[in-house]
């Protein structure tokens, strides 16, 4: 094996303190080993110096005596490329960063640099050129939750060409924004903003909805990811239904409406409210006497059936079972949102034991004009209209005694929007707002907090609420504190709105192992780099947006998904993928199949494998390998490598000190 | 069921009616309470806001004393006390800096061997809830109780471990074995100012005055208590709230062992009932309790 | 009120011990005011908790131990049990509290707090029991208002609720040697 | 006295495996910001402090190499996850064992170190080339 | 006894498995038995003669359905074949035996094994069957197991160095250890292997060291403290002296002890952010 060694003098940043022609002269020593210096290697004439000698010694290997391998690693494997090597007969010894730059004795800076180079040339003695590994692009998106940032993600998606699927778990799209009432900080209807991007998503050809599904496996990796859904049974044909609502109206079974904070009632047969896309209802088999009927006695021919009598389409399809679709795609754009932060475990609140301290949500359908309230602000416990209204800020935000110690960042600028509102809908009414500290950080939300104060005469008083209670009046009595005035407040109020924080849907920690998302200790999904990969996850081909990454508004959300849809067109631009040769890689014949490997493998890119004898042994996934080298070190057999980083080389290396 | 049994020093004095009937109804229910030997005083609130390691001391001091009777729990019915000996016990536990302190202090070796427990959690843990109510001959129907538990039966919870610290039910469930009807009262946790009782009389009569105010507000007619300091401060000052506020309570503030004696058909007397000074007698009469 | 803020405040030794003593980081209150707005007794203080802690963080030594908020805490534990930053505010109190004790700086409006406190150990240390009519009456005594709670008493006596010869325990000389190592061993901390 | 000098003029042989993503990017740095470090530690580059078997300690060590380095991401910080939360697992017990069988505290060391901390580098390279001067040359195997 | 060999009769029987493997005495001493058939079943004995530890046999009955004779120590060692995937739970009948102690086959005294002095696993945490102890249970010695360790630990790092190298100077590199250790179940042992060359295979000063090194760190979170390997070696190297020393620094650091379940990840391949972190002011600049 012949081996070139070039010797960067990088102008006089390295050749001032190292002897660049000792170097040489030492290394030229070396058997197989060719060794010449100039000025600068990475100059277009050095480059070519190089490839011509790769072609006149018939070289082998190269090692560049340089600057570190992070500024010019790849312009040197190109330049190997061109001289018909294999990129990854590269070495590069640092001969700048960690020598010429932090030494002063010229002496001791040279010997060093000769055993930064002879080392190089240990290591490169073992090299073996590698090959990327190319895969293909299956150009079809999944999407996982239907609120806004998924149906934006998937608008995005689709009107560049590409088939796109979004699975949500409710029955009807449009998320937790379907439910608010007006938007801050321009006040536009909520529904009115999101409607036609439902509709839109719906009705594009490339964009598929399953509702009232979930996404029970992934597997695959980049380009290629293979998924299960279930579509659950909604008893209702998709097909034959046509929306007219017959059905809901003759249901004689009325339960608390999830959509509506469980303020209003709904069916047992329902759309989750008005603009539900699809526009076709779901039964709710726990509540629904035929099946209460049919789970008591299995041989009976069901009570009820009076939706089924009435549909005019012949839809309801009582022994409907649950689909099963596999599918293939190239990206996952997760969007799984948050849930309301449940406010039972303030216990000084209440514990939710007071019907007239409601949660925001709960207050957002009140305020709502096609709410369980048509808009009315009537207290919970006996309808009368609620004027004196207490707003708490950070409950389950800000709070570690409670497991939730950041910002929700919202709560603020929607407690200030549901106190103009309120304002709104009863001039006289009186609002107060408890605050730790106001976070009004975007474009127009300070303006819009001065209005309500200035304009709106909401009180704001700064300080926590230490309890609330019912008096023998039916009144809440609500006992906080002015922390800039230092006394103690008590506000008899007709209502007390919560200001729930957002926190993780439960789903989260299940989904993000699966896909193979790590998760922070608030169980939000992590991003790549918190700076400048924000959309992009540790997964390849995996991206995140909305508030399943962390809390955040409409704009942010919407944002987000557009450069989450943005990334993944990237990839879908791309015929093929080429993957990095860094791998892992498993000698079979002496594996033992402890699987320490699998155990430590942050990737799951450990499979296991049966061989003809029956003894079953590891294999690596390439596609999902990222080349970290964590098994290696758990392999007590070394049956496992690295390839590009063996411990035959860092052997050799090691010992080319001695 | 044996138990060593730490009365505490109100119970010997301001508050016998909580000795008396806290021993006739475990003598009732098989429960045998065993006074612990020579035990001293708890420290209260005055040792552990002058001297830390005193006040853990004297606690650990009695904890020593009651393994003479051989019982591996102490049963407590007095509150403060019960805090007190359960914050020390929780130190010697879980802080061996603390212990040894307290232990040279004790001159004693002490590793947290006997287990604090309320008189209250005995009957509801150990006794069971099912088998007190097979216990009760009469029922105390048309009863309504406020259960007031006070500020250290429950706080903090991490060294109390006794119940939910905002809303505590466990007193309302003994209490509701005997047929009366507990109500759901905000005031059950909030501070009447025991340790002020006598130096700062003023803030104990308006802390006394909003928590009668609440039970009254929420339709109860007397009150059950598990505390002798807040059972002193909410009976002994009551005429003196009525006076200051202007207001006309007459809420018997009764001791669960003595509703529970009731209930059992125990002797008023023996119960203790003639040394409130809210006297319940007439208004037990009137409810046909007590003839 | 004018407060000189430098280095040497916020880093004194004051607001080590209150820190190393109860354990908790002062720095870690944002001020949210929850401790204030339960406190039971927080009107009757010259500075609510909160603040108080407030001034710890500023490392306002004078000012804190001059206030009489910590002589009126009643150690009830609401404040800690609903701190949102898990600070353990009655604890705090309770270190104040000896840290004035050791140095003994008691703001005279509350005097009668530390004098009774006073009183009610010695009487342990004594009988190892409460002696409830003699703490009262030496209480009342000290303070200056002798016929306190006077009427209270003859109506206590006859529902049999005071004992008017203390209540001992055999090995009182044990409880004597008890607050002598205590003693000793706080001051040696 | 003679061994007193050639111990005052020993050069130990140092060798440092940093993960490429942490460590050695702020060993780059330390050179950027021309920070001055003993030159005695020669460096070797892999993908993650999980890469770094705890065998290459031992091997370096009958090697005759003075003293060995690992250096890593902060815990939390792995570009792999949690690489640096394996590596520090396994080297914490194979340094117990090495020094349980005699061999110096000093030859076997870890650090994290952040592609930000160009001065801990320096510091680290410093004092590990001073503890293992004070501890002497690695004769064991010779 | 009886409960023993019927047992073993029983499951031969019912063709439950093909063989048990036991103990048995040959002229005074006791051997290994391997039973296939019920007839035989008669000369199994169990008593504090049996020192072996039989799930070393494994290695040659892989996929096979066997019954071992297992003690508490040796039982544990089934956990950790278990964790590593290299038996199927249900191909393996365990006919577990307490047991209070085997004696010290080294010592001329009729004392117990050094093992047994601090044994916590009287009845094997795992088992399918188990045979009671007859006689007397004598509870084993209290104290500070690691004491001798710790003590080791006090002495000066040369003096530790002089100690191991006299030690492994005697290593004849006749893997004996190796060869009766229920872990050392690989297909090829990396001492074997020359690419890479992890250990020299020569017998001296460095290839001993690096051997026993390797050996002892592969049994990190592995070994079950059945105290076979120093039995097991001709020159008396005190091997697990070594092992134990690693035994108490996985309970020490990560509060793991090999072979309790099955289920568990072994703790050099598992991390606790929050509990590690504290590994770090010691250990990790």
């Amino acid at each position: 094996m012949k081996i070139g060694v070039f010797v960067c003098h990088c102008g006089t940043n390295i050749s001032a303190v190292i002897d660049v022609q000792k170097v040489v002269n030492d290394l030229a020593k070396m058997p197989g080993v060719f060794a010449m210096d100039y000025k600068f290697m990475c100059s277009d004439p050095g480059q070519n110096m190089i490839i011509s000698e790769i072609k006149q010694k018939k070289l082998d290997a190269v090692i560049v005596a340089a600057c570190s391998p992070c500024l010019h690693e790849l312009t040197f494997r190109n330049t190997l490329i061109r001289g018909g090597l294999n990129p990854y007969m590269l070495e590069i010894a640092n001969i700048r960063e960690q020598d010429s730059w932090v030494h002063t004795d010229r002496d001791k800076a040279t010997e060093k640099a000769v055993r930064l180079a002879k080392m190089a040339v240990a290591k490169a003695k073992r090299n073996q050129p590698l090959f990327p590994q190319e895969v293909s692009v299956e150009k079809s998106c999944l999407v996982i939750g239907g609120g806004i940032a998924g149906i934006q993600a998937a608008i995005d998606i689709s009107s560049a060409g590409y088939q796109t699927v979004i699975v949500e778990k409710e029955p009807s799209i449009g998320g937790k924004m379907a439910m608010f009432d007006k938007t801050f900080p321009t006040l536009d209807c909520s529904a009115c903003i999101l409607t036609p991007k439902m509709v839109q998503a719906s009705q594009s050809k490339k964009v598929k909805i399953y509702t009232y599904s979930e996404v029970e496996e992934i597997g695959g990796y980049v380009g290629n990811f293979n998924a299960r859904i279930r579509v659950k049974a909604r008893s209702v044909n998709m097909e034959k239904c046509t929306g007219c609502g017959i059905c809901w109206q003759k249901c004689p079974v009325k339960v608390n409406s999830e959509f509506e904070q469980n303020l209003g009632p709904r069916k047992a047969v329902y759309v989750p409210f008005a603009q539900a896309v699809p526009n076709v209802p779901v039964i709710d088999c726990v509540n629904c006497t035929y099946y209460r009927s049919k789970r008591q006695n299995p041989e009976s021919k069901g009570l009820c059936r009076i939706c089924e009598k009435f549909c005019p389409a012949g839809a309801i399809e009582f022994d409907q079972k649950d689909k099963i679709i596999e599918e293939k795609f190239g990206a996952v754009i997760v969007a799984t949102g948050f849930s309301a932060f449940d406010h039972k475990v303030y216990g000084e609140y209440g514990a939710g034991r007071y019907k007239d301290v409601v949660t925001a949500l709960q207050f957002e359908r009140l305020l709502n004009s096609s709410g369980p309230t048509q808009g009315k602000i009537l207290r919970p416990s006996d309808s009368k209209e609620a004027r004196t209204i207490v707003f708490v800020q950070c409950v389950g935000s800000r709070d570690e005694s409670k497991g939730v110690p950041y910002c929700s960042r919202v709560c603020c600028m929607y407690t200030a929007k549901q106190a103009l509102l309120l304002k709104e809908h009863i001039p006289d009414a009186n609002a107060y707002v408890f605050y730790i500290d106001i976070r009004a950080a975007g474009k127009n939300y300070e303006e819009f907090i001065e209005r309500v104060q200035d304009e709106y005469g909401v009180l704001y008083l700064r300080g926590r609420v230490s309890k609330i209670y019912r008096t023998g009046d039916g009144a809440l009595l609500v006992r906080g504190a002015d922390t800039l005035s230092g006394t103690q407040v008590e506000i008899s109020a007709d209502m007390v709105v919560l200001a729930t924080g957002l926190v993780s849907n439960p789903e989260t920690v299940k989904l993000g192992q699966m896909i193979g998302i790590p998760y922070d200790k608030n169980r939000f999904f992590t991003e790549s780099h918190p700076k400048l990969a924000p959309a992009e996850t540790q997964t390849a081909g995996v991206f995140i947006c909305g508030a399943c990454q962390f809390p955040k508004d409409i704009p942010d959300s919407v944002a987000q998904a557009g450069a989450a849809a943005s990334k993944v067109l990237g990839l879908f631009s791309q015929e093929h993928l080429m993957l990095e040769p860094v791998l892992a890689c498993v000698n079979q014949k002496i594996c033992n199949g402890c699987f320490h490997c699998r155990a430590v493998c942050p990737y799951n890119a450990i499979d296991e494998e049966i061989l003809k004898d029956k003894s079953v042994v590891a294999r690596v996934i390439e596609s999902k390998c990222h080349g970290c080298g964590n098994c290696i070190s758990a392999c007590p057999v070394s049956a496992v490598d690295l390839k590009g980083y063996t411990n035959e080389q860092i052997l050799e290396q090691l010992q080319s000190l001695r | 069921m044996k138990y060593a049994y730490y009365p505490g020093c109100s119970l010997h004095s301001t508050s016998r009616e909580y000795d008396m009937s806290a021993k006739e109804v475990s003598t009732r229910l098989g429960i045998e309470l065993i006074e612990a030997p020579d035990w001293v005083c708890c420290g209260a609130t005055p040792a552990h806001v002058t001297m830390h390691v005193l006040s853990q001391a004297l606690p650990v001091k009695s904890l020593i004393n009651a393994k003479q009777t051989g019982a591996d729990t102490m049963a407590v019915c007095c509150a403060a006390c019960f805090s007190r000996l359960k914050i020390a016990n929780y130190h010697v536990l879980n802080d061996p800096g603390k212990k040894a302190k307290i232990n040279r202090a004790v001159g004693a070796e002490y590793n947290g061997e006997v287990a604090v427990k309320h008189l209250l959690e005995i009957l509801a843990k150990d006794f069971g809830l099912e088998n007190l109510k097979g216990k009760m001959t009469a029922k105390l129907d048309g009863l309504k109780v406020a259960c007031y538990y006070g500020c250290l039966l429950v706080r903090p919870r991490k060294i109390m471990q006794f119940d939910d610290e905002e809303n505590p039910t466990i007193m309302d469930a003994v209490v509701e074995t005997t047929g009366a009807k507990t109500v759901d009262w905000p005031g059950k946790v909030e501070c009447c100012g025991a340790s002020f009782s006598i130096t700062k009389t003023g803030v104990v009569l308006r802390l006394c005055r909003d928590i009668l105010q609440l039970a009254s507000d929420a339709g109860a007619e007397c009150i059950a208590v598990a505390c002798p300091l807040c059972q002193s401060n909410l009976d002994l000052r009551q005429p003196e709230v009525n006076k200051k506020y202007d207001k006309k309570f007459d809420m018997p503030v009764l001791y669960f062992t003595q509703i529970l004696g009731l209930a059992m058909g125990i002797d008023w007397k023996k119960l203790g009932l003639d040394k409130h000074i809210v006297s319940p007698l007439k208004f037990l009469k009137g409810k046909n309790i007590i003839k | 009120m004018k407060y000189l803020l430098n280095v040497k405040n916020l880093n004194s030794e004051f607001v080590r011990e209150i820190q190393a003593e109860s354990k908790t980081r002062i720095l870690h209150c944002y001020q949210c005011g929850k401790c204030s707005a339960g406190c039971p007794i927080a009107n009757e203080m010259e500075y609510k908790p909160n603040q108080i802690i407030r001034m710890i963080q500023l490392g306002m030594e004078e000012s804190v131990l001059k206030a009489n908020t910590m002589w009126l805490c009643a150690s009830c534990i609401t404040c800690t049990v609903r701190c949102p930053r898990e600070i353990d505010i009655a604890e705090i109190m309770d270190v104040l509290r000896r840290y004035a004790f050791k140095r003994g700086i008691f703001p005279a409006a509350v005097a009668d707090i530390p004098v009774f406190n006073r009183i009610f150990l010695r009487n342990i240390k004594l009988f190892g029991r409460l002696y409830e009519l003699g703490l009262i009456g030496f209480f009342n005594l000290l303070t200056g208002n002798p016929f306190k709670d006077v009427l209270l008493g003859p109506k206590m006596f006859f529902k049999g609720k005071i004992n008017l010869i203390p209540e001992r325990i055999k090995n009182a000389s044990e409880i004597k040697d008890i607050f002598k190592r205590s003693a000793e061993i706080e001051h040696s901390d | 006295m003679e061994e007193k000098k050639e111990k005052n003029g020993f050069e130990p042989r140092l060798v440092g495996i940093l993960c490429r993503w942490c460590s050695y990017q702020g060993a780059d740095l330390a050179g950027t910001s021309r920070l001055k470090y003993e030159p005695n530690m020669t460096v070797l580059r892999v993908p993650c402090s999980a890469r770094m078997s705890p065998l290459f300690l031992m091997k370096g060590l009958t090697s005759d190499i003075d003293g060995i380095l690992f250096s890593g991401c902060h815990p939390g910080d792995c570009h792999y996850i949690s690489g640096n939360m394996n590596a520090r697992r396994r080297f914490v017990i194979f340094k117990k064992l090495l020094e349980f069988a005699g061999m110096e505290p000093e030859r076997i060391q870890m650090s994290w170190c952040s592609a930000s901390e160009d001065k801990k580098w320096a510091d680290i390279v410093d004092s590990v080339t001073i503890e293992v001067k004070k501890t002497g040359p690695n004769n064991k195997f010779k | 006894m009886k409960e023993l060999i019927d047992k073993a009769k029983e499951l031969l029987k019912e063709k439950k498995v093909e063989t048990v493997i036991g103990y048995r005495e040959i002229r005074g001493c006791v051997v290994p038995a391997y039973v296939d058939s019920p007839c035989d079943a008669d000369c199994l004995i169990f008593d504090k003669r049996c020192v072996y530890n039989l799930a070393n046999y494994l290695k040659w009955f892989k996929n096979k359905n066997v019954a071992l004779v297992l003690k508490g120590c040796d039982a544990k060692s089934i956990n950790v074949w278990l964790q590593e995937f290299q038996i199927k739970r249900e191909n393996i009948f365990i006919i577990g035996v307490e047991c209070y102690g085997v004696m010290n086959e080294k010592s001329a005294d009729a004392g117990l094994s050094d093992k047994c002095g601090h044994c916590e696993a009287h009845v094997p945490n795992i088992y399918d069957a188990v045979i009671k102890h007859q006689g007397d249970k004598k509870e084993s010695v209290q104290g500070e197991p690691f004491k001798d360790i710790q003590e080791f630990e006090k002495l000066p790092h040369d003096e530790r160095w002089d100690f191991w190298k006299k030690q492994f100077e005697k290593c004849i590199k006749c893997y004996a250890c190796r060869e009766i250790c229920p872990m050392c179940y690989c297909k090829e042992c990396i001492v074997e292997r020359n690419i890479p060359q992890w250990i020299m295979s020569s017998p001296s000063v460095k290839g001993n060291f690096e051997w026993n090194m390797v050996r002892a760190f592969h049994l990190a979170g592995r070994c079950v403290e059945c105290g076979e390997c120093e039995r097991a070696c001709p020159v008396n190297i005190p091997l697990m002296k070594l092992n134990k020393k690693l035994i108490k620094e996985m309970k020490e650091l990560f509060d793991y002890s090999a072979g309790q379940k099955e289920d568990v990840k072994s703790a050099i391949d598992d991390f606790y952010p929050e509990k590690d972190i504290k590994i770090d002011d010691k250990m990790i600049r």
